[in-house]
């Protein structure tokens, strides 16, 4: 019985790379046009260059490729199936049909489109794990921060937001432990929580959840005092410790990613047919 | 009901980057009716070693027997062997969670399969035994109770289940002398009166001195000593090495000893310092 | 050596609304000074009200009835709340629920930040907090990884960088393993003796009490003794009633006592207990 | 908006539970389906909606829908659209549902506000994933009904539970 052994929170590989020595708003920003970019990309050529671009990022931030693909595995097989739908349920009208098998038919269309899907899928998925594993989460808050601070003009409570987060990272494994030992205390009256069927197993839930959540409340309740009491009263005239820099890297970082972007949107509106 | 461990390892976070040896071969016989203190500074490993002896965790290596089966055995009855072997957690929020004090109490008998009356007699039986007033609390909520009451409506939860050895995990942290002491009195007369082993962790000095009868000390998850109360607490530098002290009884002893008095080693309680000191006065010193 | 009222309370009392509708009565007419550059040690059984007392010293609670002045400034009026929290500092039992941040040295900026500072003077003071507690090595650790004792001192660091005239700890070791205690402790008087800063302590531990200037015992909302702790534990049975213990040297001094041995009946700690012991004949 | 520090912490802690369920896959519950389980990740939004009102529900969705975003469980949890967007509301219609039927009674609106909190998780996330072509529709619905309902009852019980236990523990603290 080991809850917090899987917890993989903010899997941050320290390093001093050149992906690593990147200010955290430059990767933030890079990861954000990154994803929007994947998000509109409809065609091979365009995976193609994309899949260049990120193995050289992987390969220069130093981490090691199977790592990187680890977090993987466990989605494979809905990838798998994702894959498969479209496959044999999407289609449009003349798309020829290119494989067939009982009642189900696989189109072309259809396999274009399951690839597509299953690459956008798999490259959001490698964007991500580059960001959170060459940045940890407590500079990830603080370039998220830094960035959202500007929407305080427009009355977006930033600095408040970034805070629930920072609070949440901070408990998470707090709680972890909390559950831990909650989960015993019950198993330790018995409870059998690998036994039974849906039914029973839903039931077992609430000697750990009612626990948990009071616990969890009561920790608030604490904590609200003690921010109270130094001083915190939310992000308005707040300063901070660590101040961050752009430096030569984040200039040469966002050139590149202006290149590479640049690049991407041409080939989507020039080459990629428009399905 | 005895508890034998064999040979265990333990390590958290197995087989990832960031495994962490706790226990290092650890060998260990605890025999029924003892009454045995397990001490050493956080992180000595002494939760993990006795979440082992109820099989709340497994070894993979070494083994734990208790009461003749391997906890790691695939076919033994871990359940049953839960209720004989109680586990009680320093904070009682991490237990209790039905909405009365009976009900949580009713709640282990409940998953033995127990019924009807049996859980009524249990419960009840289980209030007398900690002080619980059964009309008064019985259908008290249990977020209504004090500090003290809620750690002892918790060993009440578990004695409910009538277990033959009761491990104890620190349950006297944060209580004030008088809450402490009740339940220091409980935990004293399960020992005598029902023969209950107790395992009892603990991070007060003074407590365990005046309670156990013999006592393991882990360090960095090592059993660095095992003996009796009293040939532990004469081992005071190694202690205070591990990070751990002596009670306070026993730093005033060793201060006369220094001012050239001779007094039995390992004195554990207060009653006993009384004695010494005053016979050794009557004795002068030993340098004059 | 000691002065003024730092903190003074008239006529304090306070009940907590329940859902039942009866009010809980958690201080009754309470009046009780700190004074400047003590270190005042409350005690009482749990529930005696000492916390609902200790959270009126900076305005986490406003007295409803009666009045209580820190530094002169009146903890009622809520533009003095601010002021207030920059005087007087809280450390809490559980350390796990008032550290903030996942990185040691960002925690105990936390403060600081909160005051506005500028940059370069927040990383002054965290470096200054965490050297005047002995903890630079932990700078860049995470609170999860320290154990109890050293996220407590984490703590207490996180307070200090504010620079506050007066700490109070809300029963601060009742969770630590024994060293991890007598860190805390240890620094604790360290702050009061060498940086000056005015110490209010609630705890159960007898032996903590014995270390400080000053005691004062609550129960059921009341102030139901209050002087130096020699003085306060001479008083025998009354502390018992009270639900609280002697110091282990007041104890055993008592028992030789009673065996005939003249001993006075002040003594607390375990040197004077020795000294007396020496001076027998 | 004005954030309140009770807001920050509770949204922050709740936000932390969501995440714990996650990555200790305690908030998965088995159900023979394509995906292997029913979650109730979404829980703590739900709380937050009905306990601390709409703004908690939101910041606490958003703290679950990053989480899913950056450690996706599934593989269109990898598009923001899919992960993020559909959480921002479990927590804001379950506060819409508790606060618009409480007067009729307590229970009765926790169980409202779990199932239909619940099913706002179901039917935004499918709908998205949907949209974004990650799910054919068919697929979606009969998802949609072998997770969503069991996930929809669960979540209507424990909502009533843990907010009675909640609302029980603070009439007595004060």
């Amino acid at each position: 019985m080991e809850l917090t052994k899987n917890i993989t929170l903010g899997i941050y590989l320290p390093g001093e790379t050149f992906v690593h020595r990147l200010d955290p708003r430059t990767k933030i920003i890079a990861s954000v046009i990154l994803i929007v970019l994947l998000l509109f990309i409809r065609s091979y050529e365009a995976y193609g260059i994309f899949l260049i671009f990120t193995a050289a990022v992987i390969f220069i931030s130093g981490i090691p490729p199977g790592f990187a693909l680890c977090g993987l595995k466990p989605m494979l097989p809905v990838l798998v199936l994702m894959w498969i739908f479209q496959l044999f349920l999407y289609r449009t009208p003349g798309s020829d049909v290119i494989f067939s098998w009982w009642i189900f038919s696989a189109t072309d269309t259809g396999l274009h489109m399951g690839n597509l899907i299953t690459l956008r899928v798999l490259f959001l998925f490698t964007v991500t794990t580059i960001l959170t594993l060459t940045t940890s989460m407590v500079s990830l808050t603080d370039g998220l921060e830094n960035l959202l601070k500007p929407l305080r003009k427009i009355g977006l409570p930033s600095q408040e937001l970034v805070m629930t987060m920072v609070i949440a990272l901070r408990f998470v494994l707090i709680l972890a432990e909390e559950l831990d030992k909650i989960v015993k205390a019950q198993m330790a009256r018995g409870v059998a929580f690998d036994r039974g069927n849906f039914l029973q197993k839903t039931k077992k839930i609430f000697p750990v959840f009612l626990p948990l959540f009071i616990n969890a409340f009561k920790r608030a309740e604490e904590l609200i005092i003690a921010m109270e009491s130094r001083s915190y009263t939310g992000g308005k005239g707040r300063t901070k410790m660590k101040t961050l820099h752009l430096g030569r890297v984040d200039l040469a970082a966002g050139l590149l990613i202006f290149l590479f972007s640049a690049l991407i949107v041409f080939i989507i509106v020039s080459i990629q047919p428009q399905i | 009901m005895p508890i034998e461990v064999n040979g265990l390892f333990h390590s958290y976070k197995k087989g990832t980057p960031f495994e962490k040896e706790v226990l290092f071969d650890i060998n260990l016989t605890i025999d029924d009716g003892e009454f045995i203190g397990i001490i050493g500074p956080t992180q000595s490993g002494k939760t993990t070693l006795a979440q082992h002896f109820n099989a709340l965790f497994i070894p993979r290596q070494g083994r734990v027997i208790v009461n003749g089966a391997n906890t790691a055995d695939k076919t033994a009855d871990l359940v049953t062997l839960r209720h004989n072997v109680g586990y009680v957690f320093q904070n009682p929020d991490y237990q209790l969670f039905a909405p009365t004090v009976g009900e949580d109490i009713a709640f282990g008998p409940r998953n033995q399969g127990l019924a009807g009356e049996e859980i009524e007699h249990r419960v009840r039986e289980a209030m007398e035994q900690v002080g619980l007033d059964y009309g008064t609390f019985l259908g008290r909520d249990i977020y209504a109770l004090s500090g003290g009451q809620k750690r002892r409506a918790a060993i009440a939860g578990v004695l409910a289940c009538h277990p033959r050895i009761l491990i104890l995990d620190d349950i006297t942290a944060g209580l004030d002398p008088r809450g402490r002491d009740e339940i220091l009195g409980v935990i004293r007369k399960l020992h005598r009166e029902q023969n209950i082993t107790i395992i009892y962790i603990s991070n007060s000095m003074d407590e365990v001195a005046e309670l156990a009868e013999r006592i393991v000390v882990l360090d960095r998850g090592r059993i660095a000593f095992d003996g009796t109360t009293r040939e532990i607490f004469s081992h005071a530098e190694q202690l205070y090495a591990i990070g751990l002290e002596l009670p306070e009884v026993m730093v005033i002893a060793d201060r006369f000893r220094e001012l050239g008095y001779s007094l039995p080693p390992a004195i554990l309680s207060l009653e006993e310092a009384v004695d010494a000191i005053s016979t050794a006065l009557h004795e002068g010193r030993v340098a004059d | 050596m000691i002065l003024n009222p730092f903190i003074e309370t008239t006529d304090l009392s306070f009940s907590y609304r329940t859902g039942s509708s009866n009010a809980v009565r958690a201080l009754k007419k309470v009046n009780m000074q700190v004074k400047l550059g003590e270190l005042l040690a409350i005690t009482g059984q749990n529930g005696s009200g000492k916390s609902t007392l200790a959270r009126h010293f900076n305005g986490l609670l406003t007295a409803r009835e009666g009045k209580v002045l820190v530094d002169g400034l009146s903890a009622a009026d809520k533009e003095n709340t601010a002021a207030i929290r920059r005087l007087v500092g809280m450390v809490f039992q559980n350390p796990d629920n008032q550290l903030v941040s996942s990185i040691v040295e960002e925690d105990i900026a936390f403060g600081p930040e909160n005051l506005g500072l500028p940059p370069a003077e927040i990383r002054e003071r965290v470096d200054w907090a965490l050297d005047t507690l002995n903890i630079s090595n932990l700078r860049r650790e995470s609170p999860n990884q320290l154990s109890e004792g050293q996220k407590q001192l984490v703590a207490i660091a996180g307070v200090l960088a504010m620079k506050p005239r007066c700490i109070v700890l809300d029963e601060p070791t009742a969770h630590l393993d024994p060293r991890g205690r007598r860190e805390v402790i240890e620094n604790v008087l360290c702050l009061n003796r060498i940086e000056g800063i005015t110490i209010v302590l609630l705890t159960h531990f007898m032996s903590e009490v014995v270390n400080c200037d000053r005691m004062i015992v609550m129960d059921k909302g009341e102030v139901k003794m209050e002087g130096a702790p020699c003085d306060v534990f001479r008083q025998g049975e009354k502390i018992l009633n009270l639900g609280l213990d002697f110091p282990v040297a007041a104890r055993l001094s008592a028992g030789l006592r009673r065996k005939g041995f003249p001993l006075p009946d002040h003594i607390i700690h375990i040197e004077e207990l020795i000294d007396s012991l020496c001076q027998l004949k | 908006m004005n954030l309140s520090v009770r807001k920050i912490v509770i949204s922050g802690i709740l936000g932390a539970i969501s995440i714990l369920l996650g990555v200790t896959r305690l908030g998965f519950i088995p159900v023979p389906t394509p995906a292997g389980h029913a979650t109730i990740m979404h829980i703590p939004a739900i709380l937050g909606g009905v306990l601390e009102g709409p703004v908690v529900g939101l910041i606490t969705g958003a703290i679950f829908g990053l989480f899913s975003f950056l450690q996706p469980g599934a593989p269109f949890f990898a598009d923001p659209l899919v992960s993020v967007v559909p959480r921002l509301f479990i927590g804001v219609v379950a506060f819409l549902i508790y606060y618009s039927t409480k007067k009729i009674n307590n229970i009765l609106a926790c169980i409202l506000a779990g199932a239909f909190g619940s099913a706002t998780n179901t039917v935004l996330v499918l709908g998205m994933a949907t949209w974004r072509g990650y799910l054919p529709p068919e697929v979606s619905i009969s998802i949609g009904v072998l997770h969503g309902v069991p996930e929809l009852i669960v979540a209507a019980v424990l909502t009533v539970i843990l907010v009675k236990g909640i609302q029980r523990i603070r009439s007595i603290e004060e």
